[in-house]
C-alpha cells in the first residue's frame, strides 16, 4: 500500500486538481457561459504562490508552513476574483463561442505577459517552490478537501436562489432577464466563484509541481478542461468531477497497462509508443458515444431509485 | 518609407498565410457553426503527403522508415512526382483526411442532435490520434522540401531601388500567388457554381436548404474535402519556406487562425481572407523592440474586435429574434 | 432501461480499469524485466532500509539486468529532442552490455515517456522509481521539467543524471541531483575568437536569442559580454526571437538595416535553421556564430546548403578523437544511419557515467548484496567521485553535481552544395 | 386616438408616449401612445405583424425604443434593462413559450420569485435558519401558484414535457411569481380550444380580481377579446388605429377595413 502511494500519490493528487479545475469551467457553464479562461486564472494564482513562498521563504529547513499556503491560496483566489471581475464585465456581453474565444485570447494574452516579465522569472519561470509536505499524497490533504467543499458548494448552489438565477440564465437568457435576474450580474458571478476557484488551485500545483512557469495554463490546458466538463457530463456538477478524475488518471492506466505481464509483445510496444493515440481516440469516442457525458442528471436520478 | 514598404510586404505575405489557413477553418464553420480543431493536424498532413509523393526519404525514428524499406528498398515511396503534383495529391490527402474526421467526429455528432460544442472535444480527440499517428510513422525530425523545387528562382526578389533594397523572400512571393489563386477559386466556386450556390445557402439555413432538396450530407463532406484540402496547401507552402517542423507544427497555426477568423468574422468567407492579412500586417509592424509580445498581439486585436465588433471587421450585427 | 445498460456498462468499464490501476505494482513490467527482487519491498523513501526481505535470501541470479530508467520526451513537441536521447541511450545500453556489462551483469534501460509537460515528467519519474524500480534516472529533457521532478526523486534517494538541463540551479536542487550537460558558456568566446580570426575586420555585432528559451537566454549574455568586454567590438543591437516562430523577416530586415559584421544567434535548431536561412535569403552574407543549441545535425535540413559557414559552439564534437567517441560515433552511425548530436551523445555519456560507477561500486561490494535504497545511495556517491572518458571528453562532477568538462569545440559547418548532406568541421 | 395626456394620473398604471421602434427601414411600432388605468383588462388586437409582440417588448426592455416614452405608475422607466423593469412589478408570458424547458415546474416558479428573495449567498449555502425558511416559504408560495393553475400535481416533472395548455398555465404561474402588479399575456389562448379558453377567460378576470393586478393581453381571437377586456386597442402596421371600450372598437370602420383587407 505504501508504494502505491509513493507511485500514485502524484496521480491521485493531480486528478483531485483537475476535477477542481473541470469544476471551475463549470460554475460558469451552469450559468450558461462558455468561458475556458480557468488556466488564465490557475496561471495567475501559480504565480502569487510561487512569488510570495520564493521570494519570502520560511525561516528554517522545515516544511513550509501550512497557514501560509492556506494564506497563498486565499490571496491567490482574490486575486483571480478581482481579475475576473474586470475582464468578465466586458466579456461576457459575448454569448456562446465568441466568449470562449475571448477567455482564449485572454488566457494567451497572460501567457505572453508571464513569458516577457521579469517577476514571473521569464522562459525558465519560477522553480525551488517551499514543499508544505513531506510526501506528495500529502498535498491531498489540502486538495481533497478543496474539490469537497467545492462540490458541496456547488451542491448547494443548485439549490439556491442564486444557483437557480444561473440555472435560468443556461436556460434561457430572455426568459431569465424577463423575470428580474439581472443577466451581466449573475453571469460575472459565475465567472468569478469560477475564476476563485481556479486561482485557488493554481496556488497549490504550484507547491505541488515544485516549479510554475510560462507553460503552466494554456490553450492546450483550456481544451482539456472543457473536454473533463464535456465528457464527464455538463448537466450536474458530478459530471466535471468525474471527467476531471478520469481524463487525468487515463494517459496513466495506459502508461500502467504497458507494464501488465502477459501482453503480447506487439500490444506492449503499441501500448508504450501509441499511448497517446489510444487516449485521443477514447477521448473522440467518449464524446460520440456519450453525448451527454458520462453522469447525466438522469442517471443519478435513477441511480438514486435504485437505492432501497 | 522603405522600412515601411518593407514591412507591408512582410505584413502581405505571412499574411496570405494566415488567409488560407483560416479559409479551411472558416468554410466548416459557416456550414456547421463549430469549430474543427484537426485542422491544424490536417495542415501537418498535407505537408508530409506532399513530400513523402515527392519521393523524399523518411528517417528511422518513425515506423514508415521500416515499412518502406522494407517493401521498397528504401525509405521512401518509389515515387518522384513534380512538386507541383505533389501539391495537389498531398492537398486532396489532407482533404480526404478531412472527410474522414467529419464521418468519425462530427456526423455521428449531428445525427444524435448532441451540443455543437461537444464537436470542438470530439475533433480535439481525433486530433491528438492524428497528430501522435504521424508522429508513429515518421519521427519527430525536421522534414525540408529540396531546394530545386522553385527552380532557377533567385532567393529573394528585390521590391528596392538598387542601393536601397527592400528584399522578400521568393518562397513568400510564391505563397502569396498561391494564396491568392486558391481565394480567387475559391470565391469563383462559391459564387458562381451551382454547388457552390447550394453550399452558400446550406450556410444560411441548414433546414431550408434541406427542405429545398439540397443533399445537406455530401456538401458538408464537400466542405470538410476543401477545408483539408485549403489546410493540406497551406501545411506544404508553410513547409516550402520554413520545413515541417515535427508533426505539431500546424497546432500552433491553428491558434492563430483562431484568432484571424474572429477578426474576419466567424464564418465569413471574405472576411477570413481580410483577417488573415490585417493579423499579418499588424505582426509585421510590430516595434522590433517589443517583437516578443508579437505573439499576444493576435489576441489582443481578437479581444479587442469581439468586444467592440463580434460580428468581425466585416460583418453585419445579427438581429437577436425574441 | 437498454440506454441505462448502454451508458453505465462502459462507465463501469473504465471505472474497473481504473481501478484495477491499483494493482499495477503487483505485475512485473514487461519493459522492465524482474528488478531485483530484494529490493521490492521497502519504501525507496524510507530514510533505513527496513527488513521486510533478507537481502541474501533472495538474491537476484547473475545476469538479471540492472534497471536504468530513462525519462525524456517521446512525445509532445519536445520530443525531437527526446528522440535523439533515446536513440543515444538505447546504443549505450547495446554498447556496454556487449562489452561486458556491470562485470559481467547486463543493464536494461526502460523508457518511461514524460510528454511536454511538469506532471508527465513526474509521473515517469514516480513510475521508474517504484514500478520499475531502477537504480538511477536519466532525464528529463527539459529544465523546467526538471525542476518539478528533481526534487522527487532527490526526495526518494535516487540518482538523478540531467542529460539537456542547462538551466542555473539544476544541481543545486538536492544532494541526488547531477547533470552532465554544461553550461557551455565557457565556450562562447571561443567562437566569437574564431570568428575573428576568419575576418579580422569585424567592428558590427549583432545578436539575436531566442527569449522563450533558458539555455538561449543566458548564452546570449556571455556572448554579449565576449563582444563589448572581452573583445571591446560595438554591439549595434540585440533583438529576440520565439523558438515557436517561423517567421522571421522581421528580425532579417532588422539585421540587414543595420549591416553588422557579425551576427551571433542563440536559439534551438529549428528556429535558428529558419533565422540562418531567411537572413541568407535576403542577403546577409557576413559571418554567423551559433550557440550551442545549433550543434545538432537537425539544423542541417532547415537552412540545407546556407547553413555553409555558420562558427557553432560545441558541448560535444562527433569528431572528437577519442577511442569511446570513435565507438559511440559507429554505433550511432550503424543503427541511425546518421551522424549523433550533441543530445544523443549527452544521453550516452549518461548512462556510460551510470555504468561505471556501478562497475565500480560492485568492486566495493556486490550489487546484489545491498537493497536497492542503500544501492541507489551508495550509487549516487560512487557517480559524484569518479572521473570518466567519455565521448564528451574527461568529465567529472563538482560536489553539488554539475559538470567539470575540460574539452570544448568550435565547429564550422560544412554543407555539400545541394544542401542535403552536412558536417560540422572542428576549428579547435 | 387619444392624446397623451401631459402628466400622468395617479391610476394610470401604464403609460406609452409617443412609442416608437424601427428596424432598419421597417417601422415596427409607430408613435404609439395610450395609458392603462390600474385595475384595467386591456387588449391589444391587430393583424399579423402588426407590432402587438414589439410592443410588448418595448414595454418590458427586451427591445430598446428608437423613440418615444414609458411611465410605469408615474415613473419613467424607459431604457431599463428587463430585469429591471421585471422588479418593478411587470411580469410577461411570451407568444412562443419561453419556459426554462429542462427544469422542473416548480423550479421554473421559483426562479421568478428571484428579487423576493432576500438572504445572502453565504447564508443560502450552509443552509442558515432565516435562509432555510425563506426557501421553505418560497417554496410554499410557488406550490401555492401550481395548485392555482393545475400544476400541482406534476410540480417535479420537466417543463418541456408538458402538454401545450399546461405550459401556458406554467408560464402564467411564473409570471404571478414575481409578485406584479402589471400583467402581460402575449396569446395566453393560443392554441386551445373553445371550451379550454371559457376557462382561461374566467381564469384570467379571477386572478385580476385575486392579485389586484392590471392586465394587458395581446390576443388574436377577437370575440374572446372582446368578451373579456375593458378596453380595447387596435394595431394596424405599427400604428394604433383605434382604442375604447369593445363595443366602439368593434363599429370602428378603420379597425374593419385593416381586418377585412388582411
Amino acid at each position: 500500500m505504501g508504494s502505491f502511494f509513493n507511485t500514485y500519490g502524484f496521480l491521485l493528487t493531480s486528478m483531485v486538481l483537475a476535477a477542481s479545475l473541470a469544476l471551475s469551467l463549470y460554475l460558469p457553464l451552469m450559468a450558461g457561459q462558455l468561458s475556458l479562461a480557468s488556466p488564465g486564472f490557475y496561471a495567475l494564482g501559480g504565480y502569487i504562490a510561487a512569488v510570495l513562498s520564493t521570494r519570502y521563504p520560511a525561516a528554517g529547513n522545515t516544511l513550509f508552513p501550512l497557514w501560509r499556503l492556506l494564506a497563498e491560496m486565499l490571496l491567490a483566489g482574490l486575486a483571480s476574483g478581482v481579475l475576473a471581475v474586470l475582464v468578465g464585465v466586458p466579456a461576457l456581453r459575448l454569448r456562446g463561442i465568441y466568449l470562449a474565444l475571448a477567455t482564449i485570447a485572454f488566457v494567451e494574452i497572460l501567457r505572453v505577459l508571464s513569458l516577457n516579465l521579469a517577476i514571473t522569472g521569464g522562459a525558465v519561470g519560477i522553480f525551488g517552490i517551499p514543499q508544505p509536505f513531506s510526501t506528495q499524497i500529502g498535498y491531498l490533504w489540502i486538495a481533497g478537501p478543496l474539490l469537497l467543499l467545492s462540490m458541496l458548494f456547488t451542491y448547494r448552489l443548485e439549490r439556491i436562489r442564486v444557483g437557480r438565477a444561473f440555472v435560468a440564465l443556461r436556460e434561457d437568457e430572455l426568459a431569465a432577464d424577463s423575470m428580474g435576474i439581472s443577466p451581466t450580474c449573475y453571469k460575472v458571478l459565475a465567472f468569478t466563484l469560477g475564476a476563485v476557484l481556479a486561482g485557488v488551485v493554481g496556488a497549490i500545483s504550484a507547491h505541488f509541481l515544485n516549479t510554475w512557469n510560462a507553460r503552466q495554463g494554456t490553450f492546450d490546458a483550456s481544451i482539456s478542461y472543457l473536454a473533463f466538463v464535456l465528457i464527464g457530463g455538463s448537466r450536474t456538477f458530478v459530471g466535471p468531477v468525474v471527467g476531471g478524475l478520469v481524463l487525468t488518471a487515463l494517459p496513466e492506466l495506459l502508461r500502467a497497462l504497458t507494464g501488465v505481464s502477459g501482453l503480447p509483445p506487439w500490444l506492449g510496444q503499441f501500448l508504450r509508443d501509441g499511448r497517446l493515440i489510444i487516449y485521443g481516440a477514447l477521448i473522440a469516442i467518449g464524446a460520440v458515444f456519450f453525448p451527454q457525458g458520462l453522469i447525466t442528471p438522469d442517471l443519478l436520478s435513477r441511480w438514486r431509485k435504485l437505492q432501497p | 518609407m522603405n522600412l515601411f514598404l518593407q514591412q507591408i510586404l512582410n505584413g502581405l505575405a505571412i499574411g496570405s498565410l494566415y488567409a488560407i489557413f483560416a479559409l479551411g477553418y472558416t468554410l466548416v464553420f459557416s456550414i456547421l457553426r463549430v469549430i474543427n480543431f484537426t485542422h491544424g493536424a490536417l495542415f501537418a498532413l498535407g505537408a508530409y503527403a506532399t513530400y513523402l509523393l515527392t519521393g523524399s526519404a523518411v528517417n528511422p525514428s518513425g515506423v514508415l522508415a521500416s515499412l518502406f524499406s522494407a517493401f521498397f528498398g528504401k525509405p521512401a515511396l518509389p515515387l518522384a512526382l513534380p512538386f507541383l503534383v505533389s501539391l495537389v495529391l498531398g492537398a486532396c490527402v489532407a482533404g480526404l483526411a478531412g472527410m474522414l474526421v467529419e464521418r468519425i467526429a462530427f456526423k455521428p455528432l449531428r445525427d444524435r442532435g448532441a451540443d455543437p460544442l461537444l464537436a470542438l472535444v470530439s475533433s480535439l480527440g481525433v486530433s491528438i490520434v492524428l497528430v501522435n499517428l504521424m508522429q508513429y510513422l515518421v519521427g519527430t525530425e525536421i522534414y525540408p522540401f529540396p531546394d530545386t523545387v522553385l527552380g532557377n528562382l533567385p532567393r529573394a526578389i528585390n521590391f528596392g531601388v538598387p542601393g536601397k533594397p527592400v528584399p522578400v523572400r521568393t518562397v513568400q512571393i510564391v505563397m502569396f500567388v498561391v494564396s491568392m489563386i486558391l481565394v480567387v477559386l475559391l470565391t469563383y466556386f462559391i459564387n458562381a457554381t451551382k454547388t457552390g450556390k447550394a453550399l452558400r445557402a446550406v450556410a444560411e439555413d441548414t433546414t431550408t436548404a434541406y427542405l429545398l432538396g439540397i443533399n445537406t450530407d455530401r456538401l458538408i463532406l464537400l466542405t470538410f474535402f476543401l477545408s483539408g484540402f485549403l489546410g493540406g496547401v497551406a501545411g506544404t507552402l508553410v513547409g516550402l519556406s520554413v520545413g515541417i517542423n515535427g508533426p505539431y507544427f500546424g497546432i500552433a497555426y491553428g491558434l492563430k487562425g483562431l484568432a484571424v477568423i474572429v477578426l474576419g468574422g466567424l464564418g465569413d468567407i471574405p472576411g477570413a481572407v481580410v483577417g488573415g492579412f490585417a493579423l499579418g500586417l499588424a505582426e509585421a509592424f510590430v516595434p522590433a523592440h517589443y517583437v516578443a509580445y508579437k505573439d499576444a498581439v493576435a489576441f489582443a486585436l481578437l479581444f479587442i474586435v469581439l468586444l467592440t465588433r463580434p460580428q468581425g471587421l466585416l460583418g453585419r450585427a445579427a438581429v437577436q429574434k425574441v | 432501461m437498454r440506454t441505462f445498460v448502454a451508458r453505465t456498462v462502459p462507465l463501469f468499464l473504465l471505472l474497473s480499469l481504473l481501478a484495477s490501476c491499483g494493482a499495477p505494482t503487483a505485475a512485473t513490467p514487461t519493459t522492465a524485466p524482474a528488478a531485483p527482487t530484494n529490493a521490492a519491498a521497502p519504501s525507496p523513501a524510507a530514510p533505513e532500509p527496513t527488513t521486510a526481505t533478507n537481502a541474501s535470501g533472495a538474491a537476484p541470479a547473475t545476469g538479471d539486468p540492472i534497471p536504468i530508467g530513462i525519462a525524456v520526451a517521446q512525445t509532445s513537441n519536445v520530443a525531437l529532442f527526446g528522440q535523439e536521447q533515446v536513440a543515444g541511450a538505447q546504443v549505450a545500453e547495446a554498447y556496454f552490455n556487449q562489452n561486458g556489462g556491470v562485470n559481467g551483469r547486463p543493464i536494461k534501460v526502460v523508457l518511461q515517456d514524460t510528454g511536454g509537460d511538469e506532471a508527465g515528467t513526474i509521473n515517469a519519474f514516480n513510475a521508474l522509481i517504484n514500478n520499475d524500480k531502477v537504480v538511477a534516472i536519466v532525464g528529463p529533457t527539459l529544465s523546467q521539467q526538471a525542476f518539478a521532478a528533481d526534487p522527487i526523486a532527490d526526495k526518494a534517494g535516487v540518482p538523478i543524471i540531467g542529460p539537456s538541463n542547462t538551466a542555473k540551479g539544476i544541481p543545486e536542487i538536492g544532494d541526488y541531483i547531477a547533470r552532465i550537460s554544461a553550461p557551455v558558456t565557457a565556450v562562447a568566446p571561443n567562437a566569437v575568437k574564431a570568428a575573428l580570426e576568419i575576418n579580422p575586420n569585424i567592428k558590427k555585432v549583432m545578436v539575436l536569442f531566442a527569449q522563450n528559451d533558458a539555455f538561449s537566454k543566458s548564452e546570449t549574455v556571455v556572448f554579449q559580454h565576449t563582444v563589448t568586454d572581452t573583445f571591446k567590438l560595438d554591439l549595434i543591437g540585440v533583438q529576440t526571437f520565439q523558438t515557436t516562430d517561423t517567421d522571421f523577416t522581421t528580425q532579417a530586415t532588422n539585421v540587414l538595416n543595420a549591416a553588422p559584421d557579425l551576427v551571433i544567434i542563440s536559439g534551438l535548431a529549428a528556429d535558428s535553421g529558419n533565422l540562418v536561412k531567411q537572413l541568407r535569403d535576403l542577403g546577409y552574407t557576413g559571418l554567423i556564430v551559433g550557440g550551442n543549441g545549433l550543434n545538432t545535425p537537425n539544423l542541417f535540413p532547415v537552412c540545407k546548403a546556407q547553413c555553409d559557414g555558420i562558427i557553432v559552439a560545441q558541448a560535444y564534437s562527433y569528431q572528437a578523437d577519442t577511442p569511446i567517441n570513435q565507438d559511440f560515433r559507429a554505433a550511432f552511425k550503424a543503427k541511425q544511419n546518421k551522424e549523433p548530436g550533441q543530445f544523443s551523445a549527452q544521453a550516452f555519456t549518461a548512462v556510460q557515467v551510470l555504468v561505471e560507477a556501478l562497475t565500480a561500486l560492485d568492486k566495493t561490494k556486490k550489487l546484489a548484496d545491498m537493497d536497492l535504497a542503500a544501492l541507489r545511495t551508495a550509487l549516487n556517491k560512487q557517480i559524484l567521485s569518479g572521473t570518466y572518458i567519455t565521448p564528451l571528453g574527461n568529465i567529472s562532477f563538482t560536489p553539488p553535481g554539475d559538470i567539470n568538462q575540460q574539452q570544448f569545440y568550435v565547429a564550422r559547418v560544412k554543407m555539400s552544395a545541394d544542401g542535403s548532406s552536412g558536417a560540422f568541421e572542428f576549428i579547435k | 386616438m387619444t392624446a397623451p395626456s401631459p402628466v400622468a394620473a395617479p391610476d394610470i398604471v401604464l403609460e406609452a408616449r409617443g412609442m416608437t421602434r424601427r428596424f432598419g427601414g421597417l417601422v415596427a411600432v409607430d408613435n404609439v401612445s395610450f395609458g392603462v388605468q390600474r385595475g384595467e383588462l386591456f387588449g391589444l388586437i391587430g393583424p399579423n405583424g402588426a407590432g402587438k409582440t414589439t410592443l410588448f417588448n418595448l414595454i418590458t426592455g427586451l427591445t430598446p425604443p428608437s423613440a418615444g416614452t414609458l411611465l410605469h405608475r408615474g415613473q419613467v422607466v424607459t431604457g431599463l434593462r428587463p430585469h429591471r423593469i421585471a422588479a418593478r412589478g411587470i411580469a410577461r408570458t411570451f407568444q412562443n413559450i419561453r419556459l426554462f424547458g429542462e427544469l422542473s415546474a416548480l423550479q421554473n416558479v421559483m426562479i421568478a420569485q428571484h428579487t423576493q428573495g432576500r438572504a445572502g449567498m453565504f447564508a443560502s449555502l450552509v443552509a442558515a435558519p432565516a435562509a432555510r425558511r425563506e426557501e421553505r416559504d418560497l417554496r410554499e408560495r410557488a406550490m401555492a401558484l401550481l395548485e392555482l393553475v393545475g400544476l400541482a400535481g406534476r410540480a417535479n416533472a420537466k417543463a418541456r414535457n408538458f402538454a401545450y395548455g399546461d405550459q401556458r398555465r406554467l408560464e402564467i404561474a411564473r409570471a404571478l411569481a414575481l409578485q406584479p402588479d402589471l400583467l402581460l399575456l402575449d396569446e395566453p389562448a393560443a392554441g386551445m380550444n373553445p371550451n379550454e379558453k371559457a376557462t382561461l377567460t374566467d381564469f384570467i378576470r379571477s386572478i385580476r380580481a385575486q392579485f389586484g393586478l392590471t392586465i394587458l393581453l395581446i390576443e388574436h381571437h377577437v370575440p374572446l377579446v372582446m368578451g373579456l377586456c375593458d378596453r380595447v386597442a387596435v394595431l394596424d402596421f405599427g400604428h394604433l388605429i383605434a382604442l375604447g371600450d369593445p363595443a366602439q372598437v368593434q363599429n370602428n370602420p378603420a379597425v374593419i377595413e385593416a381586418y377585412l383587407g388582411e
